[in-house]
Formats: structure tokens, sequence, C-alpha cells
């Protein structure tokens, strides 16, 4: 059980980076990578990491989004010139 | 006592944010007081602190050895030296406050992963230092090597920890890992760590951070550097014993002529003397990856002279470029700086009645007698190279037509800047003032069971 | 042809990794009597014997002793991860509590202005007020959050980051917002001092940078586990008002 | 000799602050020093040694030997005549206290070559030399500043290996002395070894004196540089390079070393480089120097030559031979010396060095035209003078040995010196005098008076060479050089060579014999009248040239017979091959070579960082997992 | 299984930092790595059947297989925030990049110079 939730965390991780390099606007980018870290969440809690992934959750997915997305609005769209 | 190198400029650091007017005031006594501690130190020369109380393999501990003493004494020196220039580190004095708790934390560690994090207070402290002057692209492109960079360290960090169960640097030493694992260790460690000891091809954001403003090159091509080539020492001769070692000879040897050969080309002086300093940094990482003793303490040895040298070149250089737009022939104009700025780059080149005459010839020496043939080829078409550009440099400073008006100068500069540069003549003859710490150094870097034993026995009242 | 070589060239990484991984002990396969964690869980790091575990030997593998509501197990932290990042390596986390204020100092240095920098976006009335009522609330949730670090996962970092989770909302709310940069910086540098003082205490009164040195209490209580709590809250503090600074400085402009 | 050397270069710094005061004070100051030092070395005892310091362990020693006693002689009787010379001179310079402390610097470090004993002592003596006249060379001309930093450049490469090579030896033999370098090598078996050796050590030599591959740097170094330190660097500073040369081919036993590589008449292979060295610098200074329009670049081209013909001597290993060679470093540097310092003395008056655009100033600086004229006759090797008598020796040496490809090529170097040192002859001195320098005067006495003394000197020894002859017979006792037969024959006035003997004073005789006929027809014919290129009939009043066949002479510099002299000639060689254009396509391509690196790994954007960090990574991973 | 999907994510993040020519995409590139390290770090630590290392009053009675390595939560909690600074720097910089440069795309900026 576990683990097969783990392979599907992991594909959608993978889908979400590939997605985040990938795509076309930044914006989008940067929704995909917090997707990224957002999943990494529950592989933190599926390694009995609790503290990980509360800090993970509000540091690294909350506030790294939350930096970028007030960054790229102050750049208005950094990849439409 | 040693807790206090760090604490001291970081309580200032964090003082400075209360009011930002403090900041330089604050950055000259901690400085000050930084390097009177690291004076007194000397009595405490070999021992260890357990942070919080805490054995060293459970806890972080900090290594007062002789290594660690000369090199946060040198350190803490030339952070004395930049505490003159206010008008260079201007609104920068907390990010000096800091780099300086961070230079001497990642130098006085004994635990892998606080030396990451010391590591990354650099790259950060350093990546707002290269900022100025708005040159944030260049301070970008850092950034983004320093990522990486620190994200393999991490592994490797990570990788020792998977091996010994413990983050300690002392027990690294004793394990004795497996081949394989030592090969991962140390290829990690050397690429995470190349980034800073300027590594080729590691080092493409030297140009631009060093040739961007006055501030970097001042601090990052002197303490900076000193902490990563200690680092280098450390990690890759005491702690991972010899693995990696031909591996950064031959790299070292591509950056010295890589370094050199791209100074030949450039046209810009600061991004010159980058350069210059990219190629210094591959003939002192060539000479330490020797690995045995008289090498060590030639490769330390003219790591300070180097450094000694490029602070007196980058603080002319980068008061000089800032102040005028056309530089031919301002030297009639700024003849301390000039003297000054010769003489440190005579000294870089090598030739007699300077300090880098002493240390290169003897790395010289000490190769052929080693059965090295290739080192001395290379060291002295590099310094071939180096001559070339040095002295097109100071021919142009000193006798092209002038073509802007001279303004006054600043008398800290010159003082400073003569004053390190008689020292350089002085060390030509009194070579012992660098090359007695610098084998004392070195000493303690190859001293694998010194290492361990300055920790077990540092554990006695435990 | 570019994506190509990128490919191969992160496969060789991938590859890279993957041989090294060979070195690593196997996913979910691994002996915690070899690693100082042990003693870390244990709580008895001062009975361990240092000299032999410098020297490799490890531990056997040993019962678990009765940890939970014992008196003045070492630092009698429930939440052995906190025990650690604010205790055992207590020194990692003022370096990490430096890069943070490195880089909001960066920030600042960066970006800082004086001026709000306005979008003239106007955020509409219901979002505006249930700020106003929510802010509180999250501030103490984040106060929470770092207060009782030492039993329930979390502490400093998120809760610092939580109570900025509030700042930005009243940025995002209100186009006039400003919070004081004075306000924020003293907050994080008397935060930040308060911290480095401590462990100078430590060093005086125990003989050890950061030394707990007050009483430790029983394990599972909230008050306990000494200068834990404490340095918690100093760190939460310190990270709200730096994060809070930083967002300050990315919504502010030269004026 | 140490404390000598030391307190010298010491003073060479007192004098730049004393020269800030008063400049003229500074340059007295070098000259009384240099005065001192002059004396200093007849008092010196042959064959005294003493230890400077230690380096590394190992002691500097000072030595002073036959040779440091010729070599420092020489160097000092230039530099003492630049140092009279500069006391007036220097009033035209921008930087006159500078110039004062390197100048003196450089003899002090010039004089501690010469009394080196062993390899490290030369080396560090040999760099502050190097590095105080790199300093003044830049002081000229425009293009002096990139003369110094090719002159800088050239003298590197050379040092450097020379460096590499001392410190083979050092490895090899625990030693840097040269006494003891010279027996070890003797007895050495390792043959790659000591050939190594021998051309790397040669190396800096030949950058120095300007022998063939490194010889760019001649020209430009000594047409731009100050005009009185042209003097010292061609008359004095190459000589350095003919002193490491005659160390390595002479003072090391070669004969010895290369037994078994003797390639033709007896002459080791490596020596036999050297000597095609030294011939093939013979032809290429001649024959730039030919084409030169600027005085000093022609006679900084015939140092190239001249060089060559010391090397050519040293390396025949011959007695005669090494001793026309030594002979002739005396020679070429009191006419080189002389002849720079006229050029000074012209340029200090007319401030131009090009020939096409002077003339006539044989009236105007008459004894500035007769110290030229006594240069150029011992530079060209006309008997009476002592230039001949180096040369004469050299071709004895060469005929001996049979070398008669390069006895021609000598021939031939003679043959084109008195093409070329006729042409500043003729440009300068003779023919018209352009109009802008109507009210040229000679030069203050201070500045004639050492030129005088020089060509007094030279004009001494061409008539009585035994004096200066009998130091370089103690030099080839001390090296051993065959045949031991006695070359300077004072009592018979007679230098004895092999197809016959030459007694100057004979030679002299008949000079003055023919000189007083000469001068008997001269005064006895009427003399001819001097007209102004220009000068129109006075008669018709018309601006009518009479020379000119009816046309009026817009551009006179055209007509002025100097300009492209020897056309015909130069035609010949019109597009020559040069090897300064070899050797800037070599700093070309380091050049590029710096953009390269620069624009792969330094230039770009974060991508490519990250391709070469994962690269290395991969690279390292492959290489040693 | 975790350490394969670390991995990978590394090699997706190279992948990013090499093709993306886009600074922000670099970035994002970056944090991704930094991503992956951490779970890397976290599977380092992690034991099978083990329990999150807080004490309750719930007690296990063997160390072994009890609780899952606490100390590489320790440093990932570390290695997290400083990862945040970093990122922070990098978004502080990049907006100060797009107003000098007028683009964030490597091949379009203007006035880079050498």
């Amino acid at each position: 059980m576990m683990t097969a939730l783990v392979v599907l965390a992991g594909a959608i991780m993978t889908v979400a980076a590939v997605f985040a390099v990938e795509a076309k606007k930044i914006l989008d980018s940067v929704i995909a990578m917090s997707v990224v870290s957002l999943v990494s969440v529950f592989l933190f809690i599926a390694m009995r990491a609790p503290d990980v992934a509360i800090t993970e959750a509000s540091v690294g997915a909350g506030l790294v989004t939350a930096v970028f997305l007030v960054a790229l609005f102050r750049m208005k769209g950094g990849d439409e010139e | 006592m040693m807790t206090l190198a760090i604490a001291i400029p970081l309580i200032a650091a964090f003082l400075a944010a209360i009011r930002k007017s403090w900041g330089y005031i604050l950055y000259a006594i901690a400085a000050i007081l930084n390097f009177i501690l690291s004076l007194s130190l000397i009595g405490a020369v070999p021992s260890i602190h357990a942070l919080g109380g805490w054995k060293p393999p459970f806890g972080i501990n900090l290594v007062l050895d002789n290594a660690s003493f000369y090199a946060i004494l040198f350190i803490n020196a030339i952070f004395l030296i930049v505490a003159v220039f206010p008008d260079i580190i201007g609104k920068y004095a907390t990010v000096m406050l800091v780099l300086m708790a961070a230079v001497n934390g990642f130098v006085l560690t004994g635990d892998l992963f606080n030396s990451f994090v010391f590591m990354e207070i650099i790259s950060a402290a350093a990546v707002i230092i290269a900022s100025k002057r708005e040159n944030y692209y260049s301070a970008f492109k850092y950034l983004i090597f320093a990522g990486i960079a620190g994200s393999l360290y991490l592994i490797a960090v990570i990788f020792v920890y998977t091996q010994t169960g413990s983050l300690n640097m002392a027990q690294a030493a004793y394990f004795s890992f497996s081949q394989k694992s030592l090969v991962a260790i140390t290829t990690l460690f050397l690429i995470g760590l190349g980034v800073e000891a300027k590594l080729f091809p590691l080092n493409g954001w030297v140009m631009g951070v060093y040739g961007g403003n006055d501030l970097a090159p001042v601090i990052l091509s002197t303490a900076v550097t000193f902490s990563a080539m200690y680092m280098m020492g450390r990690l890759m001769i005491t702690i991972f014993g010899g693995g990696v070692l031909q591996v950064l000879y031959v790299l070292a040897l591509i950056t010295m002529l890589a370094g050199e050969l791209a100074a030949l080309y450039q046209k810009n002086l600061l991004k010159t003397l980058a350069y210059s300093s990219i190629g210094q940094a591959g003939l002192v990482l060539a000479v330490l990856s020797k690995g045995k003793e008289p090498f060590t303490s030639l490769a330390y040895f003219q790591l300070m002279n180097e450094v000694t040298a490029k602070l007196v070149l980058f603080l002319v250089a980068g008061y000089l470029v800032y102040k005028y737009t056309n530089l031919n022939g301002i030297f009639k104009s700024h003849k301390v700086l000039g003297t000054a700025f010769s003489i440190a780059s005579f000294s870089l080149v090598g030739f007699p009645l300077f300090a880098g005459f002493q240390s290169k010839l003897r790395i010289i020496m000490e190769a052929f007698k080693g059965g090295d043939y290739l080192l001395p080829a290379l060291l002295l078409l590099a310094t071939l190279i180096e001559l070339t550009y040095l002295i097109r440099w100071n021919v142009r400073l000193w006798f092209e037509d002038q073509v802007e008006e001279g303004e006054k100068g600043s008398w800290r500069h010159g003082f400073v800047a003569i004053a390190l540069a008689i020292f350089l003549v002085v060390i030509f003859f009194f070579p012992n003032i660098y090359l007695a710490p610098a084998s004392k150094m070195a000493d303690a870097i190859t001293s694998v069971s010194g290492y361990i034993n300055i920790v077990t026995s540092g554990l006695g009242g435990m | 042809m570019r994506r190509l070589y990128a490919i191969l060239i992160a496969a060789g990484f991938v590859y890279m990794m993957l041989s090294f991984l060979g070195v690593v002990p196997g996913y979910g396969n691994i002996d915690l009597c070899s690693r100082v964690s042990s003693s870390f869980l244990l709580k008895d790091v001062s009975e361990q014997n240092a000299k032999n575990w410098l020297m490799a030997k490890g531990l056997e593998t040993k019962s678990i002793e009765k940890v939970y509501g014992e008196k003045n197990k070492e630092d009698g932290c429930a939440n052995v991860v906190t025990s650690i990042v604010v205790n055992y390596r207590s020194f990692d986390t003022l370096g990490e509590v430096t890069v943070l204020f490195t880089a909001a100092l960066g920030v600042g240095l960066i970006l800082g202005g004086t001026r709000r920098k306005k979008y003239g976006l106007l955020p509409n009335f219901v979002f505006r007020e249930s700020t106003r009522i929510l802010v509180p609330l999250i501030i103490l949730f984040g106060a929470y959050i770092f207060v009782h670090g030492h039993l329930t996962p979390g502490g400093g970092f998120p809760g610092g980051t939580i109570i900025a989770a509030a700042a930005l909302l009243l940025y995002l709310a209100d186009e006039e917002f400003f919070l004081s940069k004075v306000s924020t910086g003293a907050l994080e540098g008397s935060m930040g001092g308060l911290y480095v003082i401590a462990g100078l205490l430590g060093l005086a009164i125990g003989g050890y940078f950061l030394y707990n040195f007050l009483p430790t209490g029983r394990v599972g209580n909230l008050i306990s586990s000494g200068i834990v709590p404490i340095v918690y809250t100093f760190i939460g503090l310190k990270v709200g008002a730096e994060l809070s600074g930083l967002i300050t400085d990315l919504h502010s402009e030269e004026g | 000799m140490a404390i000598t050397l030391i307190s010298i270069l010491a003073l060479s710094v007192a004098v730049y602050f004393i020269s800030k005061l008063s400049w003229k004070v500074g340059a007295v100051i070098n000259a009384l020093a240099g005065a001192y030092l002059m004396i200093y070395l007849f008092t010196l005892k042959v064959g005294s040694s003493e230890v400077l310091g230690t380096l590394f362990g190992e002691k500097l020693l000072l030595t002073y030997t036959n040779a440091s006693f010729y070599f420092s002689f020489v160097s000092m009787l230039v530099i003492l005549a630049v140092m009279v010379f500069a006391i007036k001179w220097l009033d035209s310079q921008k930087y006159p206290s500078a110039f004062n402390m390197f100048l003196l610097m450089m003899t002090a470090a010039s004089l501690g070559v010469f009394f080196a004993g062993d390899l490290l002592t030369l080396y560090i003596f040999w760099e502050i030399a190097v590095l105080s006249s790199m300093l003044i060379v830049p002081m000229g001309k425009k293009e002096a500043r990139r003369a110094a930093i090719i002159y800088a450049v050239m003298s590197a490469t050379g040092t450097y290996m020379y460096l590499y090579a001392s410190f083979m030896i050092y490895s090899r033999y625990g030693n840097f002395n040269l006494a003891e370098v010279a027996k070890d090598l003797a007895n050495d078996p390792s043959m790659p070894f000591k050939v190594t050796v021998y051309l790397l050590l040669a190396a800096a030599g030949i950058a120095k004196s300007g022998i063939f591959p490194l010889h760019t740097w001649l020209r430009i170094a000594h047409g731009n540089a100050p005009d009185a330190f042209s003097a010292v660097l061609s008359g004095q500073l190459v000589k350095l390079g003919s002193y490491v040369l005659m160390l390595v081919t002479a003072f090391f036993p070669t004969l010895k070393m290369f037994q078994g590589l003797e390639l033709y008449s007896k002459i080791p292979s490596p020596n036999y480089f050297l000597l095609a060295l030294g011939a093939t610098s013979i032809i290429v200074g001649t024959l730039m120097a030919i084409k030169q329009d600027d005085m000093k670049m022609l006679i900084a081209f015939s140092s190239v030559a001249n060089g060559g013909y010391i090397l050519v001597g040293i390396a025949t290993m011959d007695a005669i031979g090494f001793e026309g060679g030594i002979l002739h470093v005396f020679n070429h540097a009191l006419a080189a010396a002389i002849i720079f310092m006229a050029f000074a003395s012209v340029v200090y008056r007319t401030h131009t060095t090009k020939i096409s655009e002077m003339g006539g100033l044989i009236h105007k600086m008459p004894i500035t035209f007769i110290s030229y004229l006594f240069a150029i006759i011992s530079l060209a090797g006309i008997p009476p003078m002592s230039g001949f008598i180096s040369k004469w020796m050299i071709y004895q040496a060469l005929v001996r040995k049979g070398m008669f490809v390069t006895a021609f090529i000598a021939f031939f170097g003679s043959i084109g010196s008195f093409l070329y040192v006729f042409r500043p002859l003729a440009g300068v001195f003779l023919g018209q005098l352009p109009k802008k320098y109507k009210d040229v005067k000679e030069v203050p006495a201070i500045m004639w008076i050492p030129m005088v003394t020089l060509v007094a000197i030279s004009f001494i020894m061409g008539v009585w060479p035994f004096p200066i002859l009998k130091p370089i017979e103690a030099m080839r006792a001390d090296f051993a050089i065959s045949p031991s037969v006695k070359i300077a024959d004072a009592s018979n006035w007679l230098v004895r060579g092999v197809t016959g003997s030459w007694n100057p004073v004979i030679v002299f005789n008949l000079f003055i014999i023919g000189f007083a006929i000469a001068y008997l027809l001269y005064t006895l014919f009427p003399k001819p009248k001097k007209v102004d290129l220009l000068a129109p009939h006075k008669e018709e009043g018309a601006p009518i040239n009479i020379y000119t066949g009816g046309e009026y002479i817009y551009t006179p510099d055209l007509y002025q017979y100097n300009t492209k002299m020897y056309a015909g000639f130069e035609r010949m060689y019109e597009k020559h091959p040069s090897w300064e254009k070899v050797l800037d396509m070599l700093c070309k391509f380091f050049h590029d070579l710096g953009q390269l690196v620069h624009g792969w790994f330094f230039r770009p954007s974060p991508s490519a960082y990250a391709f070469w960090t994962v690269m290395t990574l991969l690279i390292v991973f492959w290489v040693r997992w | 299984m975790v350490y394969w999907i670390s991995i990978i994510l590394m090699g997706i993040g190279i992948y990013g930092l090499l093709t993306q020519k886009n600074l922000f995409k670099q970035l994002i590139s970056l944090a991704i790595i930094d991503t992956a390290v951490n779970v890397f770090i976290i599977a380092a630590g992690y034991v099978e059947g083990g329990k999150a290392p807080i004490y309750t009053k719930a007690l296990p009675s063997f160390l072994k297989g009890a609780f899952v390595d606490p100390l590489p939560q320790a440093l990932v909690l570390t290695a997290i925030v400083i990862g945040v600074g970093v990122l922070a720097l990098g978004a502080a910089l990049l907006v100060r990049v797009k107003e000098k440069h007028k683009n964030l795309d490597v091949e379009n900026m203007k006035g880079v110079g050498e």
C-alpha cells in the first residue's frame, strides 16, 4: 500500500518536475515546482519525518512559492518579452 | 574561547540589524576584537571546544590546531585590514560581519555538516557582496554555481554519515572507508569545494564577481579563498587521505594555465586580476594536491604571499577603476598606490626582492626533488604569461599618456597598500614570517593521527 | 540537439548517483546502533564513551529504557528532532538562522526601499476584512507551533514562516500596508542577539557555548528541556520578523 | 663584494628620493658611485670569494674571477660614461629620478651577475637587472611601452628556461655552485640531460644578447628606449647574455661533456647549434640593419649581428676564436655605447631619430661627428680601430677550424656593416642641413667628454690591444681552451693568428701615413662650394631650382639622397620572411587561446556552468570509479 | 525506491539547468535539486517500520527498528531553511537582473557585456 503510494508520489513529482522545467510560462513552472514540494511533503510523512514535513510544507512549499510569485509579479511576467 | 571568534561577529551582525547606522562601527569593533582574540588563542593550541557540552562524535566540536589557528589569524588580519576602509564597506558592514563569523566557523569547525552550513553562509554573504554596484547578473551566476556545489557537498556529507554513523571529521579521518565509498565521497567533495577554491572549470563565476565591484575581490579573493584552500587541505589530505589528489593535481594544472591565458586576453584591470587569482589558485591547489609535507607548507606559503599581493592589487585596482574611466598613466597622479601596485605585481610574478620569489622558487625546487618535471615547466610557463600581462598593466598605468586629471588620492588606500607592499619585501628577506606558520599549518594538515589525537585528548575532561 | 545532450548528461549524472548508491545501505535497512542518533534517541550521550565512538566501535543492540516522563534525561525534549536541532546540534541552527538572516539582509540590500510598491490592484472587501480577523489567529498559531516545538512536530522555522504568512496576507489584502523595516529589523536583530547571548550564557555558566544551563524537567512536559523552548521562541520570532522583512523588501521600492 | 653590492642597491633607492629634490645631484651621486665601482673592481683580488647570504639552505656565492673582472670592467666603462653623460642629458627626460634609481640598481645587479659564483645568485641578480632596466625602457618614445613588454617577455622566456635548467642541475647534483656543477657535468653519463641543460641555460644568454630566434626585442627596445639608455642596453646589458653564453660554452667543459657528439672539426653538435644561431644572427642583423631608416633601430640590428660574432667566436671552441669573441665584447660595447651616445646627443638637439629627416650636422656638431666616425670604423672592423682585431681573430679561428661557410657569413656581415654604418653617417652628419636645424649647437662638454673618452680608449686599444688582451688570456687559461698558444705577444707587438700575425702598431703607422697623404691631397685640390638645396637663381630672381632640370621641388625630403639609400639592395629582399611576424603569430595564438578559454568557461550563462560542473563530476567519476 | 525518485529529480533539475535559457527557470531547477537532495537525505535515515522520533506515552521496547533516524531529519530541517534563503536571494537578484538587463532570457539580455 505504502509502496504504491510512494511510487505514485514519485510519478507525480517526476511529471511535475518535468513540467516545471519545460513549461512555457514561468507562472506554470512556479506552480509545478510547488507541487513537487508539496508531494515531497507526503514523502516525508511516509518516511516518518513530521518535523521535516511541516517545515517543508510551510517553508519549502509555502514561502518559496510565495517569494517566487511575488518576485514574478514584480517583474510582471518574466517570460513575456 | 574559540567560539567567541564566531560569536562576536555574529552578535555584532545581529546588533547591526537593529540600527543600520551602527554597521561600520560594529564591524570595526568586531574586527579588532576578533583579531585580538585570535592572537590570544595561541595559548589554547591544540584544543577542541564541544559546543553545548556534547562530546565530539555526538555534538558539534570546534578544533583549534595549528592549521586552523594560523588560518583564522590570517583571515582575521585581513578582515581587520579591510576595516580601514569604511567607504568600501559602505552599507555592506552587516554582511561582512556575517561573512567574518562564517569564515571563522568554516575554518574552526570539526563537523562536516556544520562546515556545509558555514559554506552556505559564506556563499550567501558572498553573493550579496558580489551584487554590490549593480553587479546582479554575475552574482546570480555565482548563486547558481554555489547552489549546485552546496547540494553536491551536502550529498557528500550524507554519504559520510551513512558510512561512519556520525558527522565528525575526526571520526571520518579514523574510519577506513571502502574504496568505492571513498571515491564517491571525495568526488562530490571535490566539486563542492572546487567552486569556492576556484578549481577549473568550476570557476566561471570568478570573473564576473571579482571584476564587478570593489568590495567583492578584496574580501573574496583573500579571506574566503584562504578558508576554501584550508578546507581543501583539511578534507582532501587530513580527513579523506589522498584518494582524489591525482585528479585534483591535473585539474589544478589546467586551472593554472586556463586562468593565466584568460587573463592575457582580458582588457579590464579588475577582470585581469580576477583571472590571475584563478591562475594562482591553480598553482596553490596543484602544490597542495601533492599531499606531502614540504609541498603542503609551500602551498600555504604561496597562498599567503598570493593573498597579500592580491589584497594590495585589488585594493588599488578597485579604488582606481571606480574613480576614473580611463586608467592610462594614472599612477603619475597616485605614486604611492602605483608603487604598491607594482611591488605587489612583481611579487606575484616572483621577481627577486619580493615575497613571491621565495615561494615560487621553493615550489620548483621541491617539485624537482620529488622528480616532478611537469609542474615546474607549467609553473614557469604560467609565470611567463602572468609576467606578460602584469608588466603590460604596469607599463600602461605608469607610462601611458595620462588622459584624465588625477585627483587627490585616499590616504587610507595609500597607507595600507604601501605597508602591505613593504611587508612583501620584508617577507623576501625574512620568509619565516610566513613560512613558519605555513609549515606548522602543513604539519597539522598532513598529520592524520595528530588530528584524531587532538580530538580524542580533548575529550579528556568529559 | 541541445536537449538531447542535456538528457544524456543528466542521465550520466543519474547513472553516477545510482552507482554511488551502492555504497549507501539499502532503503529502510539501516542499523541505528552504528549511528550517533541512537544516543540522541536514548538520551544517553553523556554516558557514552566518546573515545570508543570515535574509534568507530558503535553500540550493541540495546533495549530502550523508559524515556517518556523521566526527569532530567539530558535535554528532556520529547521531540528528538527538536532536541537535535536546538540542543545537540544547536550550533548548526545558529548557522541556519544566520543564513536566513543573511538572505533577508541580502534581499533588503538588493531590493530594499522605503516605500510600498503599488500595483494598482484593489483587493475586494471580503478578503480585506477576513484578513484582519485571520491575522491574529495565524500569528497565534505560529506562536503555538514554536512554543511547542520540543513536544510536537514543528518549531521555530515553520512557526516563524506562519507568522510571515500573516504579513504576506496583509500585503496582499491592503495596497497601503507597509511594515516598518525598523521594527522588523529591531526584532530580528534583538532575537538573534538573544540567541547568541543565550549561547554565551551557557559558555559562562557551563563552560560550553550554547550549553543547556537550565533544568530540563520531565520529558513530555511543556515546561521542560531547559533553554530549548526559549531558544525556539527566539528563533520563531526572529524568523517571523526576518521573513516579514523579506516580504516587505519584495514589496518595496526606492522612494 | 656583498656589502658593496647591497649598499649600492640600497643607495639606488636613496638616489630616488635625493633626485626628487634635485635630479642633478642624484645624477652626480650616480656618477660618483659608478666611479667608485670602477676603482673598486681593480682593488678586488681575483679568486676571492664571499657568501652573500643563504637561500633555501644554499649559500649564495660571489666569486671574483678573471671573467668577472673583464666583463665588469667593460660594463662599468660603458655605464660610467652614460652616467656622466646623463648629468646633462637628463634634462630632456620626463622621469629623471626614476631613471637615476633604476640605472644604479641595474648597475649593481649587473655586477652581481658577473660576480655570481652559483646559478641561483646569477639568476637573482639577473632578474633584478632585467626588472630595473625594463622599467627604464618605457620612459622613451611612445612605442617604448610596447618595447618594454616585449623586452620583459623575451628576457623572461630565456630566464625561465635558465631557471628550469638550474633546478634540473640542482635536483641532480644538489649544488648550484658553478665550479662544482662544471665538474659534475663533465662526469655525468647522461647525454640527454647534459644537452637539455646546456641548451636551456644558453637560452637565457640567447634571449639577452639578441641571438637569432629571440632577437626581435632588440630592434624595438633599443630603438625606443631613452636615448642614452640605449647605449647601456646595447653596450652593456646585452653583454650579460654574452657572459652566460660564455659560461655555458666555455666555462662548462663542453668538449668533455659532449664527447662523441662531435659534428664537424671537433665541435660538438650542441655548440655547433649555437654557432649556427650566431651565424644566422649575423645574416639577419646585417640584412635588417641595412633596411632601417631609424638610426637607433639600425644600430640595434647591428647589435644582433655583433652578438652573433661574439657567439660564433666563443662557440668555435678554439683559443683564438674565444679570445676574439671576448675581445669583441669589449669592442662592440664601446662602439655601440659611443654610437648611441652620439645619437642621444643628436636627438638631444634635433628631437628626431629618423635619418631621412636629418643631414649636414657635421658642421653643427663636429665632436659628435668625430666620435661617431671613430665608433663606426671600429664597429665595421676597419683596421686602425680595435674592432678589426677581434673580427680578425674570429676569422682566424674559423679558418683554422675549416668552417668556410661561417667564415663567409662573417665576411659578409663585415661588408654589410660597411653599408649600414655609412647610412647614418651620410644621412645625419653629411649632406644638406635641413632649415629647421639651422640653430643646432654642439652638445655641452659634460656630454661629449664621456664620448670622446670612450673613443680614445677604443682607439688606443686598437693600436695597443695588449692590456685588454691580458685578462682575456687569463680567462682562456682559466677555462683551459686549446690550443694553449700565446696569442697576445706584447713584447713583439704581435697578435698571433693562424695564417699570420697582426702587428697593430705597424698598421697604425701605415694608416697615419695614408691619412696624411689623403689630407694633403684634400688641401691641395680646390674645395667644393656649398649651396642650398633649394637655392634659386639669384640673378634672375625666379624660383627655379638649379639642380632639378627645370622642375621645382615641392617635396625636398624625397630628394634627400639618403631617403631609401640602399633601395636597390633592399629590393632584393623586400618581401623577406619576418621572424617578428612569427612571434606575433605566437602571441596572437596565446591571446586567442585566452579568448577561447574566456568564452568557453568564464563568460557564458549559468547553463554552461552547470554543464561544466556536471561534466567535471562525470569525468572525475569515470576516471576514478 | 525513494532514492530513485530523488536521484531522478536531481537529474531533471540538472536537465533544467542545462537546457533552460530563462534565468527564472534555472532558479526553479535549482529549487527542484534542493528538494530532491532533501528527500535523498531523509531516505538515508529511514528505518523500515520505524516510528517518528517523538516520544509519546506509547513506548517501543527496542531501539532496533523502533524509530527512524532523527539526525538526517534535523539536517534536512537546516538544509530546507538554507535552501529557502538561497532561493529568496536568487529571486531578489532576478528582480534586479530583469530591471537592469530588460530580460531574463540569457540570449536576449541587454548590456551584459563580456
